[in-house]
């Protein structure tokens, strides 16, 4: 669902990206660039006390939060740099709502000698400066984007437009498992490391796997990249998006309930939008749940049964961030958070085991923490 | 076959629906015989700054893609229109409902941007059976292998039919919709003379196209050079359509 | 040399954290929260792009950034705080400058359910209340302190005392390896897993020790971490301090040059003094190096010539840290940058292998950067 | 013996150096026989509030630890000084120094509040044969085998020395010096009970005191109060010493 001009440039990816699979050249330094650059593995946290807090016999924690860059952005970020390198790209592009994909992409640029510049939203950009900063510090090209709310639909809008215009020497690297065909299996591919440490993880630590594997879900790299492993196991998979202020059509980024099918970015997959077709707004204290579509894997997964969506309002995200803040000295990015909030939910229905994926930290966020919670 | 002049690019709802059938009715008498027509979309992703802003302000104005298909109902001085939209809009609504909504208006073709081929064969079939094929788009990444696949899947209903429905459309260069910084001509007049092995159809080429003397040179190549956002904006500044064509129709290189 | 009402709570802490070195649950606990709530062991990253810029064969970091906080600083708060616990305390007093002590001695109270209060400078408080923002985060209590510059300094002194009054219930962390007896010994004892790992990982990643092994130095904690468990080694060991914007007394933070042995804080070593033995102002654009007196470990080993020590000034930590920015995609802090600046320096001597330790993330010094790089 | 009934404390250089004899006349005329003077240090770390602001103000006018004591020089008309200092600067100073500074004045004793019994044993044995002891200080925290040790390595010079070389100063609260909320009389009855069973020498209590009746309350115990923060305070704001000190020299309890 991409227009002609990218159609050549995506099938020439999707090709780099099926060679790289299988070539152990790139796979080896991938694995020691997410090694000795990245940080991974990422520790599996046991979380006792706020287990005990909430009722819950286990809860481990899925830690992206320490990663470089401190989300798990970097993970898909730096393996597309490595991809397109190979590929004979001197140019990056990339968009960024939170600003983590941006800082992430930046990093990897810097790292690798790319040239990079990254689309964002107006407003993210002034609700999010500092990450403005981390981007150019790295030597990146911050655009800005003007259009409609300012934020990652339309950030992503200019990215894909920028792409059009310079296909012929830049990489696109999407932030989420979103955007035409290969980039949702991409970025899926390579975030399920995520997924992939955390069941070997939890098993060496506790010998078995726990009732629940949790995590919040934008686009869906999160979400896919914890859960998608997990897929052979018999336990429930849950993903948790922003239910916002509201349950109106652009009080909240809930997609399950909220949207239908239809096309955006290049994929088809629930959207919110209005009967028209028209994307719709949505609202979310978290910049990177606050996208209009659910990526189109974890939309299939959840339509097949695989995956259970719910969801959890700002201000349940807002309590669950300072649960763990108070019990364990965590401070999780506001994605993250919407995960925390689900879990007494979860005690309700009778659970005692979770393994929840913190997808960053919240340093980020410290500046609406700070409003909403009075600190 | 002669060759049309000019395919201009009008915004439904810019600068508003309540004047679009004059604008239409204007072009036919200008001798026009296609006209592309924009159905306002909220995530334009392949338009530039002036389709995208003119896309914004239709929808602010009320022009929802069944009011935009109502407003063109039993409009008989038209040229023939090429509805050129984005395909949620056409997802959400449905073929028995777009067809119904079509069939008492002049559109004769549809150029869906973000709809290759093969993505949604069924809906597009039952379109082109209901006399409203899509138009093939052949950008310059498109490889002349691709460009083959894509005129064949596209077919070509053949000289009898009228050129909404016969031509492709070239894209001229990468990037989105707008206002170029001149036109290189070497690779353009190349890449018609290649796809002109390919097909017999009529071409248009597009994108970044404004000054008369770039659409006089792409005529020269035997194509037609299609007007977009340059006219666009000047409807927006509030020349009338006839003053924005007239110099553009003529070659006097 | 400290006041007597702290004497016995010293002579105890010095009791139980020798039992605790031989207690195989004390380290087992210590290791098991290293691993999985700190995240070590932390990643040692070879650096090629700047050691081509700079003109050095190898570069490796080792990258304390990537810890839970951010810092260094975690190793040492966490171990004291299960130290305390053990010791039956149930409260905790901590110093915090920069911030990064204070935020790691919240993290770990919150996480062993201790109450916490953190002593910072108003002038601290001011430029760095993200950091404040974060503690409070974790439930800990931040005391302004007003006295003097409201820096470090002050806020050691005011922790001092609030020890002083509560040291019955209370352990005082002391961020640093300064303060009386047993402090720097028990804070080098719980940063040398830097240095350790370091040189583990050097030897499997490059097969050989390096030239010189480097860090900044400021009460000497990451400095000692990091050089000690290099000293039987044949290799240069150095550590830099903060020159500031000049060479007179006030203008910088050099104490080996610039100070005399003196007493402070319940140490004796060098330090930043008048000629009356009172303290000397210091001027550091790094929070964290600027304290008046080096650590008297360091200080030993310096004056024993096992360990050099250098300085480099505000602007050429600056430069430091935009040429890691730019070609290799870490942002790192401030202090961290005063190590980074003295590459070339080690370069013109004829260096060609250098590890470096990254002390922390430069994420707290944005507005800094910002200011200063005119990003 | 008979108890000393009061032991002030006085910062040098607040409110000014200048002011300085005349103060130590007065104490000495209102009967004191010995005085603890504070040496104004940049980093008093076992000080409160009050203290660490006297401390400031006697160092921004130029109260400088060698101007301290040569303004104490050649005074007769002073009580026995005790010194309250930190260790740096007389660190800095060096013993030799230190001893010509001091000869000339009524200093006695030296109280150290950051030099725990065998930390500087050199400086600290020169010092007493040079006649200027150290303090012993006993805290809450002390436990009672470390008191007898602290007693022993600072030993009593007997009977016939004067109050300022033999007291011991008995720390009446965990915390640092200033005004405390009341006095918990039991502990301090109870501690002032167990030293006396291991040493014959006056005791001084201080930290927390300035009421009449928490002063009155010492002594009833058999030991001199210390009157600290309460004072500096009192002479800050323009109190002359006999105001201050008269209605505590009395038990009207």
């Amino acid at each position: 669902y991409a227009p002609e001009t990218l159609m050549q440039p995506l099938l020439d990816l999707e090709a780099a990206f099926r060679a790289a699979s299988v070539d152990p050249a790139f796979l080896a330094e991938l694995r020691a660039e997410l090694r000795h650059f990245v940080g991974r593995p990422t520790p599996l946290t046991p979380a006792p006390r706020l287990a005990a807090k909430l009722g819950l016999k286990v809860l481990f924690l899925k830690r992206e939060d320490l990663t470089h860059t401190g989300a798990h952005k970097i993970n898909n970020a730096l393996a597309q740099a490595i991809l397109a390198r190979r590929m004979g790209k001197t140019e990056i592009i990339a968009e960024t709502g939170a600003g983590q994909h941006g800082v992430a992409t930046a990093a990897a640029c810097a790292r690798l000698g790319l040239a990079c510049t990254v689309y964002m939203g107006v407003t993210d950009m002034a609700r999010q400066a500092p990450n403005v900063a981390r981007m150019r510090l790295f030597g990146a090209k911050v655009m800005p984007v003007e259009a409609g709310q300012g934020t990652l639909k339309e950030a992503v809008n200019e990215a894909l437009r920028a792409w059009a215009g310079q296909c012929d020497r830049a990489h696109y690297i999407l932030g989420s498992a979103l955007g035409p065909h290969p980039f949702p299996t991409l970025v899926r591919s390579f975030q399920t490391v995520i997924g992939e440490e955390a069941r070997a993880q939890v098993m060496d630590q506790s010998g078995s796997l726990p009732e629940v594997v949790l995590a919040c879900a934008g686009g869906g790299s999160n979400g896919l990249g914890l859960l998608v492993p997990f897929l052979g196991d018999g336990l429930r998979r849950v993903a948790v998006e922003a239910g916002g202020y509201g349950t109106a059509l652009g009080e909240h980024a809930a997609r399950l309930d909220g949207g239908h099918m239809g096309v955006l970015h290049g994929c088809k997959t629930l959207l919110l939008q209005d009967e028209h077709g028209h994307t719709a707004e949505t609202a979310s204290i978290s910049a990177g749940l606050d996208y209009p579509a659910l990526g189109p894997e974890l939309a299939a997964l959840v339509l097949d049964g695989q995956v259970e969506v719910r969801r959890a309002s700002d201000e349940e995200a807002l309590t669950g961030a300072r649960m763990l803040c108070e019990n364990e000295g965590i401070l999780p990015a506001l994605e993250s958070s919407h995960a925390l909030a689900l879990l007494p939910a979860l005690v309700a229905e009778g659970v005692a085991t979770v393994l929840l994926g913190l997808s960053g930290r919240g340093d980020k966020d410290l500046s609406t923490y700070q409003a909403r919670l009075g600190i | 076959m002669s060759l049309n002049p000019l395919l201009p690019f009008l915004m439904a709802g810019d600068p508003s629906l309540e004047a679009l059938p004059a604008l239409l009715a204007e072009a036919k008498a200008l001798g026009l015989e296609a006209i592309e027509l924009g159905l306002p979309h909220s995530d334009p992703i392949a338009d530039g700054p002036v389709l995208q802003a003119a896309a914004h302000r239709a929808i602010a104005r009320g022009a929802t893609p069944r009011r935009v298909l109502e407003s063109l109902a039993g409009l008989s001085e038209s040229p023939d229109i090429i509805l050129f939209t984005y395909l949620n809009p056409l997802f959400q609504m449905g073929a028995e409902r777009l067809k119904q909504l079509l069939a008492p208006t002049p559109v004769r073709a549809l150029l869906v941007v973000d709809l290759p081929f093969g993505e949604e064969s069924d809906l597009e079939a039952t379109l082109r059976t209901a006399g409203y094929p899509m138009v093939p788009l052949l950008a310059p990444t498109t490889t002349l292998g691709r460009a083959r696949q894509i005129l064949l899947d596209r077919p070509d209903p053949g000289p009898s039919a009228c050129f909404a429905q016969r031509f492709a459309y070239v894209v001229a260069r990468l990037g989105v919709t707008g206002t170029g910084q001149g036109m290189d001509r070497e690779p353009i007049s190349r890449r018609l003379e290649a796809l002109k092995g390919l097909t017999e159809r009529p071409l248009a080429v597009g994108f970044g196209l404004s000054d008369p003397q770039s659409l006089s040179v792409i005529r020269t190549m035997g194509a037609t050079p299609v007007i977009g956002s340059a006219l666009v904006q000047e409807l927006a500044e509030g020349r009338s359509l006839r003053e924005a064509l007239t110099p553009r129709m003529v070659d006097d290189v």
